[in-house]
């Protein structure tokens, strides 16, 4: 009897013994092979990637978990400097032909992989041809559209041969585009236009799955990846440029719980972390914090109204709705963040022709007026014969977070104190959410978008009638017939332009209703420096440095 | 003999039959239901309950009333601001006022939880039921069924459930809530239900009932249901708090009550983002709530418990 | 005769909702060497705790002593501490219960159960005691003892496991054995052997014993002497031929005129006696049998009689003993 | 023994075939798909996507590749992973919310009972009333705002306490400490109405009579009679702990098991859903089953079958 009671713990103890083995390592207990100068301490940046990577192959990442790492360990044929401006990367010069459309790099000569191949053409060309193969099914294949017979290989339809990459010799790359495209070398800085060691990964098609054997070329290596728990990264001195690299390292770990991530920096755990909770951000706003950094972003949150269905389909409604939400009011007591109220749904932080800000061109196309809103609500309802209380039946719909919560609620009662109007909220789960708005099962709904490219056609386009995220069901030929020139085109005084005044268009018609453009805050502890952030990317540690 | 005081012969003489009571019983007589009310009112701990369930309960109608605030008004000029004699609980992040809130809060979880312990109640006695009196064969199917209901962890059923539902628009419902919490919960009851059954279908009053020709369900009703009501009682009651609790795990994930309505666990869970910039009364108020309801039926499930079994009444 | 244990006016209250209970309500009597006194008397009427006041196993609270002594070899009991009462119980004083289906462990075999008490008491080696333990299961003819010893309760008999029991008491040659009812729950052949068993082992083994039992069939076999109890008091002490032979308390011989008896003739009815005990929450003032006494007298509503102490041997607690009501009693023509 | 251990396989097998049929007809009757996205994504790379995975098959046909794989123990490629397998996932998740479980489960077995069995034994005095004030407690407090309650003011202010996040045995000491709390109390309760049921049996009066220490009555006498009814529960207590809470491991960024629950949801992840699940339905079959071993070696009165031993 005893013996099997001695029995079932013993077997417990056991248990839990073999399991405490189990116990990954700790984070810090594997700071990389960084190799810090005799004496000092490494220079480890630790901070926090709230999610789990989906993949660490260019071709395959998908969201800013993926990139932000990639982004470390990788570089395109451009990148982008302090400023954000592109300059040349593993290439060194390009040249454009008179027909707009075919470009060729010749790449540096110092340029070597992690494991000391040298970088070469061939592996720019296979990796953007691997990225269009429909086999890998990359989600991000689209973004190789822009090259010559890419859509075409990527669907089936088309030959791997007449795809416009093609390595003259080791250092220089032919690249055909389909149409001129003004922002190409913008492109070509972005994750999925990251080259591959070819000879790796033909050996090896798992060789992104774990650091041993996961090659890249930039400044950063990977050398530790526990799952769901940490990434370690190591100065990469291969890298032609290491010597302007300060940091021995950087940590991530994979905690998605902002509140203790917060504690974890709070408690000196981490050195740099982003993004922070909403109401810390506001917090150390009024403070005046210095470490609190608002970094810029490239994006616009906004509701779509489902133009197809009434009494959405009425554009003084669509207005009147825009007109009576204060956005001031959101930007600053409620969303918290730094945002700034939305003029249009061009984000600020992209220049025109003329090198100046694009928004100051077209100026502020929707402002706070209740007075005029209320006036065409009051004729929109009259046109439309319906009735306030009608509104009732319709809902906001939004996925499920908290953030995106609060602001529908304020907008609830907005609109029900300016209009008298008294709206539903719904919440479902993403998933659900775009599915119903493909669907056009919604009346109001949350989206927001960011931009894949620093050009203002990025936002621009998405409106045009046949876009694949038109979810507001927008359809003016002349906006189509606008976006279509611009994009024709790379003379950037007609294409801005265009830009201009389809956004015009747009915001008189508002089948959006835009809210604000989003910010991206972060924390970093007084001795961090050298940390800068691009508009469409996550900051960059590249020549951060530490001086504890 | 001794007699300490002078003996009248007369007293020798036979009693009278009408001075002894030898039939009747002086102790006073008791019945099962006044004797577990008399119990349970003895037991501090589950009247402290049974109180706090009554307050709370009458507080989340009159509550919501007392200070002249709604639960979706905003004040935007308010926001985050502490508990103080305007706002008694404080505001939240959109300037609401938390007292009503909460009250609100109370009213929606009382609700969810005792409408789902009573579904639990209802499939539970009645599956338990048919299986304990049905056959062996059935039986057996019966509990296999339940068996595989329970395998499957509950977080993903009532998710999916969600989702489904908000396909229609249904998805943060309080019925689609409290249909997909005791969507699997129903099973410890039929399992108990079916146990008790098993055991009264073989003691000697349901066979005497049997013999003397009433069908099943005459039993059923008559004998068993009426006898496992005890056990059942006590995990009813055991139930509401267990659910309440689902519905608070459920809200804090962003799962729950469609805002701006509030459920104690959305409150907490809006109430979390206030915490790292000390505004913890924003998830302590509710957290509170919680707390008092899940005690306050603890301990009057564990008093009835006390007060039910048999066992502890001589 | 030195007597073994002597109980002195013993008074034993339960605390309850309904107020205190008076289940011992001053009882006094003695047990000789090698003797064994039975007491008797209906469920409830305080025979059970006097047996548990003996041990002091009874829960306290709600149990307390009110008064009186329980002395044991000349020690007062209620004065011991209670590791005092362990060095007593099971070395010098052992219990049998009534139900062998419930007082053995269910989880512990059977040896060991035997053992621990040796282990305390005599201060044995394991070994020792298991040795020991298997001849106590032998001297109570349990058969196959050395495999017995490894087994638990629920593979044994009602009647074997009624043997381990007494093989448990005895295990540390006890002077005073209590037996609460050892039979009642086995069937009538078994009763008869653990009966046979118990008088054999103590004979050989020369302690006394303390039978309680509500069946006066096994009193006449096995006791020198009889307490009959009725609702928390003693009402008659005699030896057990006195008290077959002329009860002198109404109660005493309806008890005796409830047993069945083999010399009865077809037309003789089996008597019952009607009516409950009374309610100990409030205990009556005068005789407590009075509510059911077929021969109670006015007197005996508010007036508690005394012991008669005429015989030595033999007393009983009733007014019928008065001279007054034996003189009324025989001018009335009724006999006793 | 063995026919009785076959008998239980055989109807977990069934019972786990049952779990995987109405988890894949729940799963696939929830809107969205895996691979929607808030994008500019063509429809072509999207049905790419699609047929990679299979999911352009009809769904019986899915269903019956699924058992196929299911059958070789392969719980598919994840379909949001492009690094790691469901099986990966497991193996790699599992026992980080076992070792968190485990230690949680040693917390509430060791002081739970002991807890109950304390206030038993004082039965309205002072160490019962504490011990049921902390069991009150550990039901009545939820576990995330626990978790939430330790981060916030242990972990900051006792320096060797790590604030979240997974590595050394530090990590785990909070979380499991939240997550054991509500089972502790659990069985406390328990073990205390048991025990004061087995106080009130004839053989307590028998051990005590034979003048053995109280302690002794109640160490080996009591506690082992007791302990019965609590170890009954303890499977499903285990099985909850084991398989991981999700809110624990996301307050305290700990990569386990419970993670995947929502988040395979949340990304309709069919793969990681049906992994999860399953792997979830295993376990608890498998608890249920050691408890009832666990249940026959500690009451011999209980015996499968008659040729057992």
């Amino acid at each position: 009897m005893k013996k099997y009671l001695v029995l079932v713990l013993a077997m417990l103890m056991v248990l839990s013994f073999a399991l405490s083995a189990c116990v990954p390592k700790a984070p810090g207990e594997t700071p990389g092979e960084a190799t810090p100068a005799l004496g000092a301490e490494p220079k480890i940046l630790r901070t926090n990637n709230a999610f789990e990577p989906g993949s660490l192959d260019p071709a395959l990442a998908q969201g800013t978990h993926d990139s932000w790492v990639l982004d470390h360990t990788f570089e395109g044929l451009t990148k982008k400097d302090v400023d954000g401006k592109i300059v040349m990367g593993m290439a060194k010069e390009y040249k454009l032909a008179d027909d707009d459309v075919t470009y060729t790099f010749i790449l540096r000569d110092d340029i070597k992989w992690s494991n000391g191949d040298p970088v070469t053409a061939y592996d720019f060309e296979f990796a953007w041809k691997r990225a269009l193969d429909k086999d890998l099914a990359s989600d991000y294949a689209y973004q190789l559209y822009y090259l010559k017979g890419g859509e075409a290989y990527n669907t089936g339809t088309g030959s791997v041969d007449d795809v416009g990459v093609k390595a003259i010799d080791e250092k220089t790359l032919e690249v055909v585009l389909e149409s001129p495209t003004a922002y190409f070398l913008e492109l070509t800085s972005f994750y999925t236009y990251y080259p591959v060691n070819k000879k790796v990964v033909e050996a090896n098609p798992d060789w992104a799955k774990n650091a041993d054997t996961h090659v890249s070329n930039g400044p950063f290596k990977m050398t530790g990846w526990e799952h769901n728990a940490t990434i370690t990264l190591a100065k990469n001195d291969n890298y032609y440029n290491s010597s302007a690299v300060k940091l021995d390292g950087i940590e991530f770990t994979i905690l998605n719980d902002e509140n203790t991530a917060w504690q974890k920096y709070l408690g000196g755990e981490y050195d740099f972390l982003t993004p922070l909770p909403q109401a810390v951000v506001a917090q150390l706003k009024n403070e005046g914090n210095p470490e609190l950094v608002i970094g810029g972003e490239l994006s616009v949150y906004y509701y779509n109204l489902y133009n197809k269905m009434e009494p959405f389909n009425n554009a003084k409604i669509r207005k009147a709705l825009a007109l009576t939400l204060d956005r001031q009011t959101i930007c600053d007591k409620i969303a918290q963040g730094g945002q700034l109220p939305a003029e249009g749904v061009v984000p600020f932080g992209m220049l025109d022709e003329n090198g100046k800000e694009y928004r100051d061109g077209v100026g502020k196309l929707v402002e706070y007026n209740v007075e005029e809103g209320k006036r065409l609500f009051a004729e929109g309802l009259a046109e439309t014969g319906f009735k306030v209380e009608d509104f009732s039946k319709f809902s906001i719909l939004y996925n499920t977070l908290e953030a995106h919560k609060i602001i529908a609620q304020a907008a609830q009662e907005m609109w029900r104190t300016n209009l008298g109007i008294e709206l539903q909220l719904e919440n479902v789960d993403f998933q659900v959410k775009l599915d119903r708005e493909k669907a056009g099962d919604y009346q109001i709904s949350r989206a927001g978008w960011i931009g894949d490219y620093i050009d203002p056609m990025t936002f621009i386009d998405l409106w045009v009638s046949d876009g694949p995220f038109n979810d507001a069901k927008f359809n003016n030929p002349e906006y189509d017939r606008l976006v279509k020139e611009a994009k024709a085109t790379t003379d950037q005084k007609v294409r801005m332009e265009n830009m201009r005044k389809a956004e015009k268009i747009l915001m008189e018609a508002m089948p959006v209703v835009p809210v604000y453009f989003y910010t991206q805050p972060y924390a970093q502890k007084p001795y961090v420096t050298g940390v800068f952030k691009p508009l469409n990317r996550y900051p960059y540690f590249i020549y951060a440095d530490m001086n504890k | 003999m001794k007699a300490g005081f002078d003996i009248s012969p007369e007293l020798f003489d036979a009693a009278a039959k009408e001075d002894k009571n030898a039939e009747k019983i002086r102790r006073p007589s008791i019945r099962y239901w006044p004797d577990v009310w008399r119990r349970l009112k003895m037991n501090k701990l589950a009247m402290t309950g049974l109180l706090l369930i009554c307050i709370l309960g009458v507080m989340s109608f009159v509550g919501t009333k007392l200070n002249g605030f709604t639960y979706f008004e905003q004040n935007y000029s308010l926001i985050n601001s502490h508990p103080d004699s305007v706002h008694w609980f404080g505001t939240d992040e959109l300037g609401r006022d938390l007292f009503t809130r909460t009250w609100f809060g109370v009213r929606y979880s009382l609700f969810i939880g005792i409408m789902a312990a009573f579904i639990d109640f209802f499939i539970g006695v009645l599956y338990g039921g048919i299986a304990g009196i049905s056959g062996r064969r059935i039986d057996s199917v019966m509990m296999r069924i339940a068996e595989v209901i329970y395998s499957i962890p509950y977080l993903l059923v009532v998710i999916l459930i969600s989702v489904v539902f908000s396909q229609a628009g249904q998805g943060s419902s309080m019925f689609v809530l409290i249909f997909s919490l005791s969507l699997t919960s129903w099973v410890p009851m039929a399992i108990l239900v079916r146990g008790q059954v098993l055991q009264l279908k073989e003691s000697e009053y349901s066979l005497a009932s049997e013999s003397l020709g009433a069908d099943k369900g005459w039993i059923l009703k008559k004998h068993i249901i009426p006898n496992t009501l005890g056990p059942i009682l006590v995990n009813v009651t055991l139930e509401i708090p267990r659910a309440i609790f689902a519905e608070a795990t459920l809200g804090f994930i962003g799962l729950g009550l469609q805002a701006p309505k509030s459920s104690l666990g959305t409150l907490a869970n809006s109430g979390l983002a206030g915490l790292p910039v000390g505004n913890s009364y924003q998830l302590f108020i509710p957290a509170i709530f919680i707390s008092l309801i899940m005690f306050a039926f603890n301990v009057l499930g564990d008093g009835l418990r006390d007060a039910l079994d048999p066992r502890l009444r001589k | 005769m030195e007597n073994v244990l002597e109980v002195k006016n013993l008074q034993i209250s339960f605390k309850t909702f309904f107020g205190e209970v008076e289940a011992v309500r001053g009882i006094t009597f003695s047990v000789g060497k090698k003797e064994t006194v039975a007491i008797v008397g209906e469920s409830g009427c305080g025979k059970s705790v006097t047996a548990g006041g003996i041990m002091q196993l009874l829960p306290m609270p709600p149990a307390f002593f009110k008064g009186g002594e329980i002395l044991f070899n000349g020690e007062n009991l209620l004065e011991k501490s209670e590791k005092q009462m362990q060095g007593i119980r099971g070395n010098k004083i052992s219990m049998v219960f009534q139900d062998p289906m419930t007082s053995l462990n269910p989880t512990m075999k059977i040896g060991y159960q035997i053992v621990e008490g040796l282990m305390k008491h005599n201060k044995m080696s394991r070994e020792a005691a298991i040795k020991k333990s298997v001849e106590m299961l032998e001297l109570v003819a349990v058969p196959q003892p050395e495999k017995r010893i490894n087994q638990y309760p629920h593979e044994f008999s009602g009647g074997m496991r009624q043997r381990v029991m007494i093989a448990l008491a005895m295990a540390c040659n006890p002077q005073l054995l209590i037996a609460d009812e050892p039979t009642t729950a086995l069937d009538v052949t078994v009763q008869a052997q653990i009966l046979e068993l118990m008088k054999k082992l103590q004979n050989q083994l020369g302690m006394s014993i303390i039978l309680i039992t509500h069946d006066l069939g096994i009193v006449a076999d096995m006791s020198d002497r009889v307490v009959v109890m009725y609702a928390g008091q003693i009402l008659e002490v005699g030896l057990t031929h006195e008290i077959f032979a002329s009860p002198k308390h109404p109660y005493t011989r309806k008890l005796l005129a409830s047993v069945p008896r083999l010399d009865m003739n077809r037309e003789e009815r089996l008597h019952s006696i009607e009516g409950t005990p009374p309610d100990l929450y409030a205990p009556p003032k005068g005789c407590s049998f009075y509510d059911r006494c077929s021969e109670a007298m006015k007197i005996c509503k508010d007036n508690m009689p005394g012991f008669d102490e005429r015989s030595r041997t033999h007393q009983s607690r009733c007014w019928l003993n008065h001279p007054m009501a034996q003189k009324r009693n025989s001018m009335n023509g009724r006999g006793i | 023994m063995k026919k009785y251990l076959l008998k239980r396989v055989a109807m977990a097998i069934v019972t786990i075939w049952a779990v995987i049929t109405i988890t894949f007809i729940l799963m696939h009757s929830v809107p969205g798909d895996p691979f929607r996205q808030e994008s500019k994504m063509p429809k072509v790379v999207y049905e790419n996507l699609l047929r990679k995975y299979g999911l352009d098959r009809p769904l019986s046909e899915q269903y019956i590749i699924y058992l196929g794989k299911i059958i070789r123990g392969d719980f598919g490629d994840s379909m949001k992973s492009r690094v790691e397998t469901v099986n990966d996932m497991i193996r790699r998740g599992f026992p980080v919310s076992a070792f968190i479980g485990l230690e949680a489960l040693l917390i509430a077995i060791i002081f739970g009972p002991a807890l109950g069995a304390i206030a038993a034994l004082n039965q309205n005095k002072w160490p019962d009333y504490i011990s049921m004030i902390i069991a009150i407690i550990g039901v009545s407090v939820p576990s995330f705002i626990m978790g939430t309650v330790f981060i916030q003011f242990l972990a900051r202010n006792i320096s060797w306490l790590p604030i979240g996040g997974w590595g050394s045995f530090a990590h785990s000491i909070l979380p499991s400490l939240a997550l054991a709390l509500m089972p502790l109390a659990q069985l406390a309760r328990y073990m205390r109405s048991s025990m004061l049921e087995v106080l009130g049996q004839d053989y307590i009066k028998t051990a005590k009579s034979k003048g053995i220490s109280n302690a002794t009555v109640v160490l080996r006498h009591a506690v082992r009679n007791a302990i019965l009814p609590v170890v009954s529960i303890l499977g499903t207590v285990a099985t909850n702990l084991i398989a991981g809470s999700f809110v624990i491991e996301k307050i305290f960024g700990i990569p386990g098991l419970g993670m995947f629950f929502i988040t395979s949801i949340n990304n309709r992840d069919y793969p990681l859903i049906m992994g999860t699940t399953i792997f979830y339905a295993i376990i608890l079959v498998v608890m249920l089953l050691i408890v009832d071993i666990a249940y026959m070696l500690i009451d011999p009165r209980i015996k499968l079958t008659k040729e057992g031993r």
